[in-house]
């Protein structure tokens, strides 16, 4: 206990200078009544988790996406945006389908990594069915494979409307 | 009809059903059997007519002929039709051997004597003197009803139980009115046909009398 | 010829005339007319409590030689007419649900004539006033419930076994009780209850505390409190519904009636033991029945084993009054005295509506097994609103009357511990914790029932094709949540009933335990107050309030029927569900040494591959733990005796004759 | 039923609903910073609710009245103990309603709804964190009521305005031993019912790690809204119990607004302290296993059992 005491006094405030909302993102006008609080909730449509790591280092200590008041959820009914990692797979089709019509308006789709966008590396692939924009309409796209935190949390900051 | 002759004669007609119910116990021939009790039944018919003419009861001698009528002609000769269209042998089978029935008797009459002390002591008159003969004779009748294989000697065992209350009613009162005497005597009269009717019945089914295979019909 | 009495000819006169419909009228119309006379009769019978308990009259009466021994003689004081009171409120709707439920079920001629009469008896057998009444009430009680038991026994061989526990259990408890008043009458040297009374002084020390355990042995096997209460679970449930709710809502109240009676009443309370002894009972068949009531799949055995609670909570009420009362603190024995005679009334009300719900429930499926049922909310609304309404009360939920009782019981438990009696110091915390420990449990257990039953998809095809009740059971259910919100709201009401019917159990009573000025509950000697009206009335408000709130910022639609959120499964079927089973699991499995669930998990492979599960069928059955632990010796004990005792007759006609022979020679012998 | 004592009693909903949200933010906060990172401001909670207040609302198509109504329900009730309880001031109209038992009855009802709603959506998750909900809250419902118990000892009465006076007028028996032994049963409890770490972790998104959390998946929009600031306010009920009832001072024992705001100040900087230790505890401790919960209650249990039995002998 005191061991875990010392090195969170040591270690101090990890969370580095947070990068402004990304001005380029062109938002759709149903998105405008976020006002600082973004639930998402993170769809692997089959990607090679590379983004997911990345994803997850968004929210860790030293990007800290949360004090930008982003949330992940565990429910697509929570939730306010889905970020959907990797090519469509043919397994992942229908679900990604029914996630997205779980989840209630106003409501977003980021497409995470370029395989989210067009494939990537995996496009012509035998198990994959499309890009996500193929399945569910998508609102943003986030280049990259993988994108690094920052971009992310650009990216999210700017969704959140911070 | 002086005191003497008169108990004379009454012991004489009491031993005589006694030694008619050993004789049942120990003869091995249904027929003979068959009459043993009929004698059985004139000796109870000399037992009441004794006592009535000592004591001039003419409802008593008038019962006695009745008596005398129903058990020593009616009712054997009822048992007799019951075996005559029986064609099973006519021995007496037995779930023990007569040695030790007799024995049993013997001490049927002992237990018999020992529980009417306390009656005999009452009076000490020739007829009460004489009662625990008549227990032992309807105890007799029983150990032949239990020991007895065979259903038409259950029904002579029942007919000799009958004798031996009748005998001890004759001597314990002074005489039965005729009118118990008579329902009394159709009560008998009733269960030797049934009885005879049951044991035609058991005979057609099993094709035999011995109560023994009645064992198959327990669940 | 006050009103009560004139109210006693008019319910005798009713069941009679029932009874008779019952024989001669032809099945269709039976059932109509045989219901709306035991209603009537049963009314009569809420009349003359009422005007007893409000009305304050009293009525005794002895009608002369009905029996060679003597006449009958029946004392209806307040007492008695509380019981009577819960019967009646429990009799009058199940009257009426019962036209509905027999004209699918048991319309049959006995079963049709038996109702009334068992109506009838139970409403008289707190008026009884005699030892002689009493006992001849109570086996006309006993025989016809056993007759509605068995109604149903052509097609069914549970309901036949059920019987047999029945009716052996009864007449035990019957010679138990028989013994129990024979000692007292020899005692007192009266034989009615007003003799019995006067001459209570010169029964002995141990003479008083055998008539009570006997007495406590005969009206726990009706009260069906733990060691005794086996035939409870098989018997309600086999019973038509509108039956095992009067039999669950008022019939098993008798026991407790019973023990007032004679513990406290003619023997004029007794030593603290006495109550410790009944505090313990009611502690562990509280905490014995809600826990097999939690893993029961079978909906009306979970209601019978929560009558095992209920009962249990009852005889801590009379046990911590009985404890109070002999460590000479009389207002808080009044108080909990109080808490378990409310609660008398609040379990007839709710228990009788749960088991008529569960009887609409088994005649629109057909089948008694809550994991086969589900989606009955949308299908049955008035029965599932009911069957709410009576499961909140059962897990003690503020709006219902259930709280109320439960809250007079935890005051009177809580206010005790300053006392000097060690064995009260003890005890106390030790009931309070068993008490809310069944408090949750029984919470869980009527989120599984409603859950399970009335939630979510159909399970089987019956629960799909379900369907609400007819008119009638609807009325009956309706009614009786009805009672159970008017108790909830205006326990108030029954200050001063309650304080009358405590008065004859001079063993405990004395002034008045709840004051009250229309709307808040004060409790005498004790600083606790409890407004349930107000109550009800915050949490509407509270409510309401939320509503507008949120009805006004709603800007958007709301968009119905769309798949649940099943993370993006392509079908969602009704085998996904949780179950009765699956949810009483956990608790199943923190309870597992007190239970001992058998659970046998069948896991069959592919025949190519043990790697591919081809199917997983889960059983899990708890048998009853005091029944194969304390019966089926004792049962195995009686066989084997009887075993042997058959070996005596094989059958062969010698030795029975020898039989006669021995017995004639001893008993010759033997009377010299 | 004055006024004034309606007056305060809707004071101390409004203010415990107010402050409810800020706190659970604080909450976070605290648990952010001690991770390093520097976590979503106190006002982030208003903002989820206000954004979730304006969503669509989703119903499935099993679901029955008992969905539609376990929010307003679950919501109602803890607006309710929110009146009850007395954070302001011990001269609430509601004193003579309910006592200590109606509060934890009434916070029964709200689980049991919930609960309820769970297992109408007709999901596995739903059902699954109806069962574990209720196997809990039946679980800890004795270290409750033997909690209540040994304070009614002491103070007389199970009323929320007795204890709180009486712990009041005689300070030595706050540090009495059975004020400690049922702080400490109190304590577990609180953890227990609101599902914070040890026994349940708000934050996750494994579903099959969920208590709470798995009977909230169904609701969307404006339900989950109420479900979720009904969540706060149960929080904040428990701690402000935890607070006036074990230390009181400074709770205003009239109704003048001097008072309250005095008796405002100090039940915030309580509550405050004891939303910090909360969170310190969800970082140094970890979940633990669901069938380890019922013997951490046991444990609770054993405290409060030794607080009635202190309260006994050595009162």
């Amino acid at each position: 206990m005191l061991r875990l005491l010392r090195t969170i006094l040591r270690a101090g405030r990890a969370t580095e200078p947070g990068p402004s909302a990304d001005p380029s993102l062109v938002l759709p006008s149903h998105a405008g009544r976020l006002r600082g609080s973004l639930q998402v909730r993170l769809v692997d449509a089959g990607s090679c988790n590379g983004c997911e790591a990345e994803f997850a280092a968004a929210f860790g200590p030293v990007y800290d996406a949360e004090r930008f008041g982003v949330r992940l959820v565990a429910s697509p009914r929570h939730a306010d945006a889905l970020v959907v990692t990797g090519p469509v797979t043919r397994n992942m089709a229908v679900p990604l389908a029914k996630t997205w019509e779980a989840t209630p308006g106003p409501k977003l789709v980021i497409a995470l990594g370029d395989c989210a966008k067009d494939c990537g590396v995996f496009a012509g692939g035998h198990g994959v069915h499309g890009s996500v924009s193929d399945v569910v309409p998508v609102d943003v796209e986030i280049p990259g494979c993988p994108p690094s935190p920052d971009v992310i949390v650009a990216a999210m900051r700017r969704v959140a409307g911070g | 009809m002086k005191h003497t002759t008169f108990v004379q004669l009454l012991d004489l007609a009491v031993g005589a059903v006694l030694v008619t119910s050993f004789a049942a116990l120990w003869l091995r021939r249904l027929a003979t059997v068959t009459r043993v009790i009929a004698i059985q039944g004139f000796a109870l018919a000399g037992v009441a007519a004794v006592i009535g003419v000592y004591e001039h009861e003419t409802e008593l001698i008038a019962v006695s002929v009745m008596v005398a009528v129903l058990r020593g002609l009616v009712l054997p000769g009822l048992i007799n039709r019951t075996m005559r269209d029986g064609d099973e042998r006519r021995e007496v089978e037995s779930l023990i051997n007569i040695p030790a029935s007799l024995l049993a008797a013997a001490v049927l009459t002992l237990v018999a004597y020992t529980a009417t002390r306390s009656v005999v002591a009452l009076d000490d008159s020739a007829q009460v003197r004489a009662m625990p003969l008549g227990v032992a004779v309807g105890l007799i009748g029983i150990l032949l009803v239990v020991s007895r294989r065979k259903a038409v000697l259950q029904i002579i065992g029942v007919l000799m139980l009958d004798n031996g209350i009748a005998l001890v009613m004759f001597l314990g009162t002074s005489g039965v009115p005729l009118a118990i005497e008579l329902g009394v005597a159709s009560d008998v009269l009733l269960a030797m046909f049934i009885l005879q009717v049951l044991t035609s019945r058991i005979r057609t089914k099993f094709g035999g009398t011995d109560l023994d295979q009645l064992r198959e019909l327990r669940d | 010829m006050n009103t009560t009495e004139a109210a006693f000819i008019a319910m005798a006169v009713a069941a009679s005339a029932a009874v008779a419909a019952a024989i001669v009228l032809p099945a269709r119309s039976r059932v109509v007319w045989v219901g709306v006379f035991t209603a009537l009769s049963a009314t009569a019978g809420g009349v003359a409590s009422l005007a007893v308990l409000v009305g304050g009259d009293s009525f005794v009466t002895v009608i002369p030689d009905v029996f060679p021994l003597g006449g009958v003689r029946l004392e209806f004081d307040a007492l008695s007419a509380l019981f009577t009171f819960g019967t009646a409120l429990v009799a009058v709707p199940a009257a009426v649900y019962g036209i509905g439920y027999s004209g699918q079920g048991p319309s049959s001629r006995p079963a049709q004539a038996a109702w009334p009469v068992l109506v009838w008896s139970v409403m008289m057998v707190p008026a009884a006033g005699n030892a002689i009444g009493l006992i001849a009430l109570w086996e006309l009680m006993a025989l016809s419930s056993t007759v509605l038991v068995l109604a149903e026994h052509h097609h069914n061989a549970e309901a036949r076994r059920a019987g047999q526990w029945y009716v052996a259990m009864t007449h035990l408890s019957l010679l138990a009780i028989a013994l129990a008043l024979f000692i007292l009458v020899h005692q007192t040297g009266g034989e009615s209850f007003a003799a019995m009374r006067a001459g209570a002084a010169n029964v002995g020390p141990v003479a008083a505390s055998t008539v009570f355990l006997l007495a406590l042995v005969g009206f726990g096997v009706k009260a069906g409190v733990v060691p005794l209460h086996v035939w409870l679970p098989r018997a309600h449930p086999e019973a038509p519904s509108h039956v095992s709710a009067l039999m669950s809502g008022a019939m098993v109240k008798l026991g407790v009636y019973g023990l007032l009676r004679v513990g406290w009443d003619l023997l004029d309370g007794g030593p603290l033991w006495w109550g410790a002894v009944v505090l313990t009972v009611g502690l562990i068949s509280a905490m014995f029945g809600i826990l097999h009531a939690l893993v029961a799949s079978d909906l009306k055995r979970l209601l019978a084993y929560s009558t095992t609670e209920n009962v249990g909570l009852i005889f801590v009420g009379v046990g911590a009054a009985g404890m109070f009362a002999a460590s000479d603190n009389r207002p808080l024995a009044a108080v909990a005295l109080a808490a378990a005679l409310l609660h008398v009334l609040n379990h007839g009300a709710f228990k009788g509506l749960l088991f008529l719900g569960a009887g609409s429930v088994l005649t629109a499926t057909g089948t008694r097994n809550l994991d086969h049922m589900g989606g009955l909310g949308r299908r049955m609304p008035v029965t599932a609103a009911t069957f709410a309404i009576g499961g909140m009360a059962l897990a003690a939920l503020p709006p219902l009357n259930g709280f109320v009782s439960e809250w007079l019981l935890l005051q009177s438990l809580v206010h005790s511990l300053p006392s000097e009696a060690a064995s009260v110091a003890v005890a106390m915390p030790v009931a309070v914790a068993v008490v809310a420990l069944t408090g949750g449990l029984a919470a869980a257990a009527f989120v599984k029932a409603f859950g399970s039953a009335f939630l979510a998809m159909p399970r089987s095809a019956e629960a799909e094709a379900a369907h609400e009740s007819p008119f009638t059971m609807r009325t009956g259910m309706i009614a009786l949540a009805g009672v159970c919100i008017a108790l909830a709201l205006l326990p108030t009401l029954l200050a001063n009933p309650l304080e009358r019917a405590i008065a004859p159990a001079t063993g405990i009573a004395d002034g008045a335990p709840i004051s009250t000025n229309g709307v808040y509950v004060h409790l005498a000697g004790i600083q606790a107050g409890l407004s349930p009206l107000m109550l009800t009335l915050g949490l509407l408000i509270g409510v309401v309030a939320v509503f507008a709130v949120v009805r006004r910022s709603r800007a958007r639609s709301t968009v119905r029927d769309i798949p649940p959120w099943g993370c993006g499964r392509t079908l969602q079927t009704s085998r996904m569900e949780y179950t009765a089973t699956s949810f009483a699991e956990p608790l199943q499995r923190v309870f597992d040494d007190v239970l001992h669930p058998e659970i046998d998990v069948v896991v069959d492979h592919h025949t190519e591959s043990r790697h591919y599960v081809e199917s997983i069928r889960y059983h899990s059955e708890t048998r009853d733990g005091i029944e194969n632990r304390l019966y089926e010796p004792l049962l195995a004990v009686a066989r084997r005796w009887g075993d042997r005792a058959r070996s005596v007759q094989n059958g062969s006609i010698h030795r029975y004759l020898t039989y006669s022979l021995v017995v004639t020679v001893v008993v010759l012998l033997v009377s010299q | 039923m004055n006024p004034t004592g309606i007056a305060v009693a809707l004071l101390q909903a409004v203010f415990v609903i107010a402050c409810a949200p800020l706190l659970v933010g604080w909450t976070r906060l605290v648990r952010a910073r001690l991770e390093g990172r520097v976590g979503a401001p106190i006002r982030q909670p208003w903002r989820d609710l206000r954004k979730w207040f304006v969503k669509e609302r989703m119903v499935s198509e099993h679901t029955g009245w008992v969905f539609a109504l376990a929010p307003l329900v679950l919501t109602g009730s803890a607006v309710l103990v929110a009146a009850l309880v007395p954070s302001l001031s011990t001269s609430s109209a509601l004193d003579q309603v309910g006592d200590l038992f109606a509060v934890v009855y009434l916070l029964l009802l709200g689980t049991v709804a919930l609960s309820l709603a769970g297992l109408d959506a007709g999901t596995a998750f739903g059902g699954m964190g109806a069962s574990r909900e209720m196997t809990i809250t039946a679980i800890a419902e004795p270290t409750v009521l033997v909690a209540i118990f040994a304070l009614s000892v002491s103070a007389g009465s199970s009323n929320l305005g007795v204890i709180v006076a009486d712990t009041l007028s005689r300070p030595s028996a706050a540090a009495s031993p059975t004020n400690l032994l049922a702080l400490a049963a109190l304590a577990v409890v609180t953890v227990a019912e609101t599902g914070r770490i040890p026994v349940d972790n708000p934050s996750t998104h494994l579903e099959l790690t969920m208590i709470h959390e798995a009977m909230t998946l169904e609701f969307s929009g404006p339900d989950l809204a109420m479900i979720e600031l009904a969540a706060h306010v149960r929080l904040v009920v428990f701690l402000t119990l935890l607070a006036n009832l074990f230390v009181p001072w400074g709770i205003a024992t009239t109704a003048q607004p001097l008072h309250l705001l005095v008796a405002a100040g100090a039940v915030l900087v309580k509550l405050t302290v004891l939303a910090t230790i909360v969170a310190t505890v969800e970082v140094f401790l970890a979940k633990v296993r669901l069938f380890r919960v019922p013997e951490l209650l046991a444990a609770s249990f054993v405290l409060a059992f030794l607080a009635v039995t202190a309260s006994f002998f050595l009162a």
